[in-house]
């Protein structure tokens, strides 16, 4: 959903699409940007500092120290337990996406090293049915978190998420225990575990295994909460503050560590994780 | 105002209670007819409610007079004393807890309450909680903890309060530490859906080692209604939402999300609360039994498993 | 000083003092009551329900069970670690305190049975230097919490307090600590401790051993804080919100389990201790 | 500005200003005068300071310029990274805490923080927190436990606010709470009072197994003023308060209040605050090697000693 009204809110200000080729148009402020010059910028908007969207793959290249990169995900297919049926049923649904994305469902992610530190990374693909959690997701995080824990790896998790996947009934409902539940180990073993909220965070996502983190990070203007924004103008019948649900906002009330600039993110999450390390340069 | 699916069995009552009154009037006996028709009117409620669909047992859930938390206190407990607040920011009535005495042995309790009538249930936010309506049930949790006492826990909420107040006090926050904080319990934990189990704000206190289901409760990871407006546009498909999430308590049975279903009195629990209140009493009564002689460690790890392993999916 | 306060307000209504003998003017409504009327309704008016101050032998005799208390306080006296003088010298000061109520200091309590459950029961002295909390205070409470816990009784302390003793300095603000550390037994023993919190209990009192009690019960309309509110009107200079800091208010405010009128008082805190209790009437 | 016992130091430092500018201006020697008068001021400074009332200790405590939480943390730490927020209402900005790594370990600190400047001294309300700034020092504390890494805070704040939006979200609970937390740590806990240590808004993070003052600083169980206003009703009669209340460090190491003063450079720690803080640094690596060796049982019962002694009365 969220993805969609992003489209829509920013036509009413550049009304074009994107021009091919070299050239791609800023969803916030309408420049006109040199694609190189964005990926450059990994996806920041030189001028104004909007943070597009980028590839669940980008991530793993920001974030990871180069080459130490080796998935764990993509076993883990998704099932259709319901027979649920929308305006289409959920096996077609999930076809398409796949198709799309070339992955099972809404995740990926392995281990890697981060600054030195031994890491799992697992990133939240938000093309996939809005970055829904359903069963896969769940079960993932839940390994990524045990294998963390088995390995003495710190836990990092990238979050894009609508909430929960709802083909999947109460089946990812429950995963929002599960998730909260595997990371216990994460803990027990005194391991560091970072989340880093990205545009937009909402429902299950956030009222689980999101928030508990260590330390959580997010990038600017990340729309991040519980029920959506059109869900709580529908029950306050009122405007919504402005800003409200956003990075800046939710650091002010005291709901996130820190609120980072995507061109800074590594470099800062490095020094999170080696100040959890006991001795960071034997890493 | 009786549901749409229930009128006949209205009308049927109403014509028991008229020969009633007239065989008194008149001094005559009509018992033989009474009878009859009282078996009818058993009858037609168990061919009604067996036939109930999925939409029709969420009226049913949200009927008015059906048990609330405090009424399943006032019934099942020998004594209970109501703690109150956050001790950080507010007293939440949308939830409710404390200490109890049930069945001789020491508990402590919270749940979800809705109000008895439209006033107490605007007062009480119609059972959404705002986030210090969970950190109360934290509290509780570790009142529980320390004092070594099974933790009951009690879900009747269309789901937490989807409001600006509640956004910017840390909902999504509060309610990821609370499904943590039960989850880590070192006693006996039980939830019970009463009625509504919408959501998060229900798992909230949902992180049982047995969660147990009323007969037309229902139990899901969106309201109908809301699932209805995302995927059909149209809040009216309701009733084909309401089917395919599958949230009534045999479908969760059947998907191991739930542990147990607790039988209701013909015509619904909230014909019959107390007959429902009975059956409930009686279910609790026996899945702390069960869960009595674990030790702390193994009430972990029961309650670990349990949640690791709900999920459908296949390996490649 | 609230004591001053309490006075001074009530005079603006009924001008008058008490009249002697048989008649006792209520501080708040004004009415004449017989003072055995007064008594029976352990000082609540029962024209307006306000609770007048009692005499800590009257909190003993209204909780304790008939001939269960048994006093353990009177033993630990203050001392002038400070040479403390400002308008009088501090021992001349804690020797008229002494002579007023006939305790070394302002606390009172014992070992006692209330409605059959083993308990310890404190109760602080407004009378003696506004139940200020020095040294002594300080000790008897955390006596008395050691005592619970080794003879495994219930910790039940009545509070009445301006706050710390500032004739003690530094010393008077560790008893902050002291109390609060030495509940730890209590606690570990899984013991209840039930605070009640008459009216005025503000500043080290409030900010510690007061407000750590499982269960927090509070008189009515009683004046609760950490600042006074002389020094909060100071702060923000503006009046005060209506009932700001009286128990009602704070109920709200999520920080009370309950407002208990005083006429009902010893049965409420007898069915919270029996709940506490695994078989309270093997008791 | 100076403060009013300084003057005479200033007029000294600026001749000597004055004659270095000279020298250079006529290139002239004049370095037998200068080395002179820098001797004699240096003793002046000692002189002043060594005399320096309780109440001038105060003005000296509060001095702009003074090493505040953030400016420690930046010269003692090789890295530090702020972690803000309760995760439940606000970020106060009178309160900050992180983690770091000191002297090659792993650490998490959490200080009062006061501006730099007026601007910056509103935005953090003087130092003067609010329940959320004691529950972002409670998240704190839970880390360093979880962790199991020494837990340092940085004492300065006139006291807790005072005031209605404090009042409403329990700052007598919090800071309860906050000193039983830190009670309970598990690692070793030490405490610095770098400034003011302003009542119970100073002891919610003062409970340390090592307990430090710098040598200007004050601590307290009630400010001069507050206590003037009480005693004489007279706000005026501070001075006399500040000597009666015994909060200088000398006075507080006799009580047994604090364990070990912290020297300050001549002048005072707002005349040179680097110097202040490689004294500061020094002695945290002091008593961290003292505490390092005890077990997790050993620290709790060491703390617990150390404040159950605290106290004077007799026994009849
Ligand atoms: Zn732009
Ligand atoms: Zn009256």
């Amino acid at each position: 959903m969220a993805i969609e009204r992003l489209f829509r809110r920013r036509r009413t200000r550049g009304e074009g699409r994107e021009v091919p080729d070299l050239w791609i148009r800023c969803q916030a402020c309408g420049s006109q940007l040199y694609k190189k010059d964005l990926e450059q910028n990994l996806g920041v908007c030189p001028h104004c500092g909007h943070h597009h969207r980028i590839p669940v793959e980008d991530w793993v290249r920001i974030l990871a120290d180069e080459g130490s990169f080796e998935a764990i995900t993509g076993k883990v297919r998704p099932v259709d337990a319901l027979s649920f049926v929308d305006t289409e049923p959920y096996p077609e649904r999930l076809a398409r996406y796949q198709q799309k994305t070339g992955r099972p469902d809404a995740i990926y992610g392995g281990r890697a090293t981060i600054g030195g530190v031994k890491s799992v990374l697992l990133v939240m693909d938000y093309a996939f049915a809005g970055g829904s959690m359903g069963s896969v997701v769940g079960e993932e995080i839940a390994r990524g978190a045990e294998l963390a824990a088995r390995e003495d790896r710190a836990l990092v998790i990238v979050t894009a998420s609508g909430g929960a996947r709802m083909q999947e009934g109460a089946l990812s409902l429950m995963q929002m225990a599960k998730t909260t539940m595997a990371l216990e180990f994460v803990f027990q073993k005194r391991l560091p575990y970072v989340s880093i909220l990205t545009h937009p965070t909402t429902g299950g996502v956030t009222a689980s295994f999101a928030t508990l983190a260590d330390v959580i990070l997010a990038e600017p203007d990340a729309l991040i909460g519980f029920a959506g924004p059109r869900v709580i103008k529908q029950t306050i019948r009122q405007d919504l503050p402005e800003g409200f649900q956003r990075s800046e906002f939710l650091l002010k009330h005291g709901l996130l560590d820190a609120v980072v600039d995507r061109r800074k993110l590594k470099e800062e999450l490095v020094r999170v994780l080696r100040l959890f390390s006991e001795d960071p340069d034997a890493a | 105002m009786p549901l749409e699916f229930e009128r006949p069995l209205v009308e049927l009552e109403e014509k028991i209670r008229a020969l009633e009154a007239t065989a008194r009037e008149q001094n005559l006996d009509l018992s033989d007819e009474i009878e009859l028709l009282k078996g009818k009117l058993e009858r037609l409620q168990r061919e009604i409610f067996a036939g109930l669909t999925p939409w029709q047992r969420v009226q049913v859930a949200r009927a008015p007079g059906r048990p609330t938390t405090l009424d399943v206190a006032e019934r099942i407990f020998e004594d209970f004393y109501e703690l109150r607040g956050d001790r950080a920011f507010a007293d939440d009535p949308a939830i409710v807890g404390g200490l109890a005495r049930f069945a001789g042995r020491r508990v402590v309790f919270v749940g979800h309450q809705k109000g008895r009538n439209t006033k107490e249930n605007i007062a009480r936010n119609f059972g959404m909680p705002h986030p210090e309506g969970y950190r109360k049930a934290m509290r509780l949790m570790d009142l529980a903890d320390r004092e070594g006492v099974p933790f009951l826990a009690f879900i009747d909420t269309p789901g937490a309060y989807p409001g600006v107040s509640a956004e910017e006090r840390g909902q999504a926050w509060v309610i990821a530490r609370s499904i943590q904080r039960m989850s880590r319990l070192r006693v006996p934990a039980v939830a019970v859906i009463l009625g509504e189990g919408g959501s998060g704000g229900a798992l909230a206190i949902g992180v049982g080692n047995r969660v147990l289901i009323l007969e037309n409760a229902w139990y899901s990871v969106i309201s109908p209604e809301s699932c209805a407006a995302i995927l059909w546009r149209d809040a009216k498909e309701a009733e084909r939402a309401a089917a395919a999430l599958k949230l009534t308590a045999r479908d969760l049975l059947e998907l191991g999300v739930v542990d147990r279903i607790v039988p209701e009195p013909g015509g619904g629990a909230h014909k019959n609360p107390e007959g429902a209140i009975r059956e409930l009493e009686s279910a609790l009564l026996a899945v702390l039994r069960e869960l009595e002689g674990l030790s702390p460690e193994e009430l972990w790890q029961d309650r670990y498993r349990k949640f690791r392993a709900l999920g459908a999916f296949e390996e490649s």
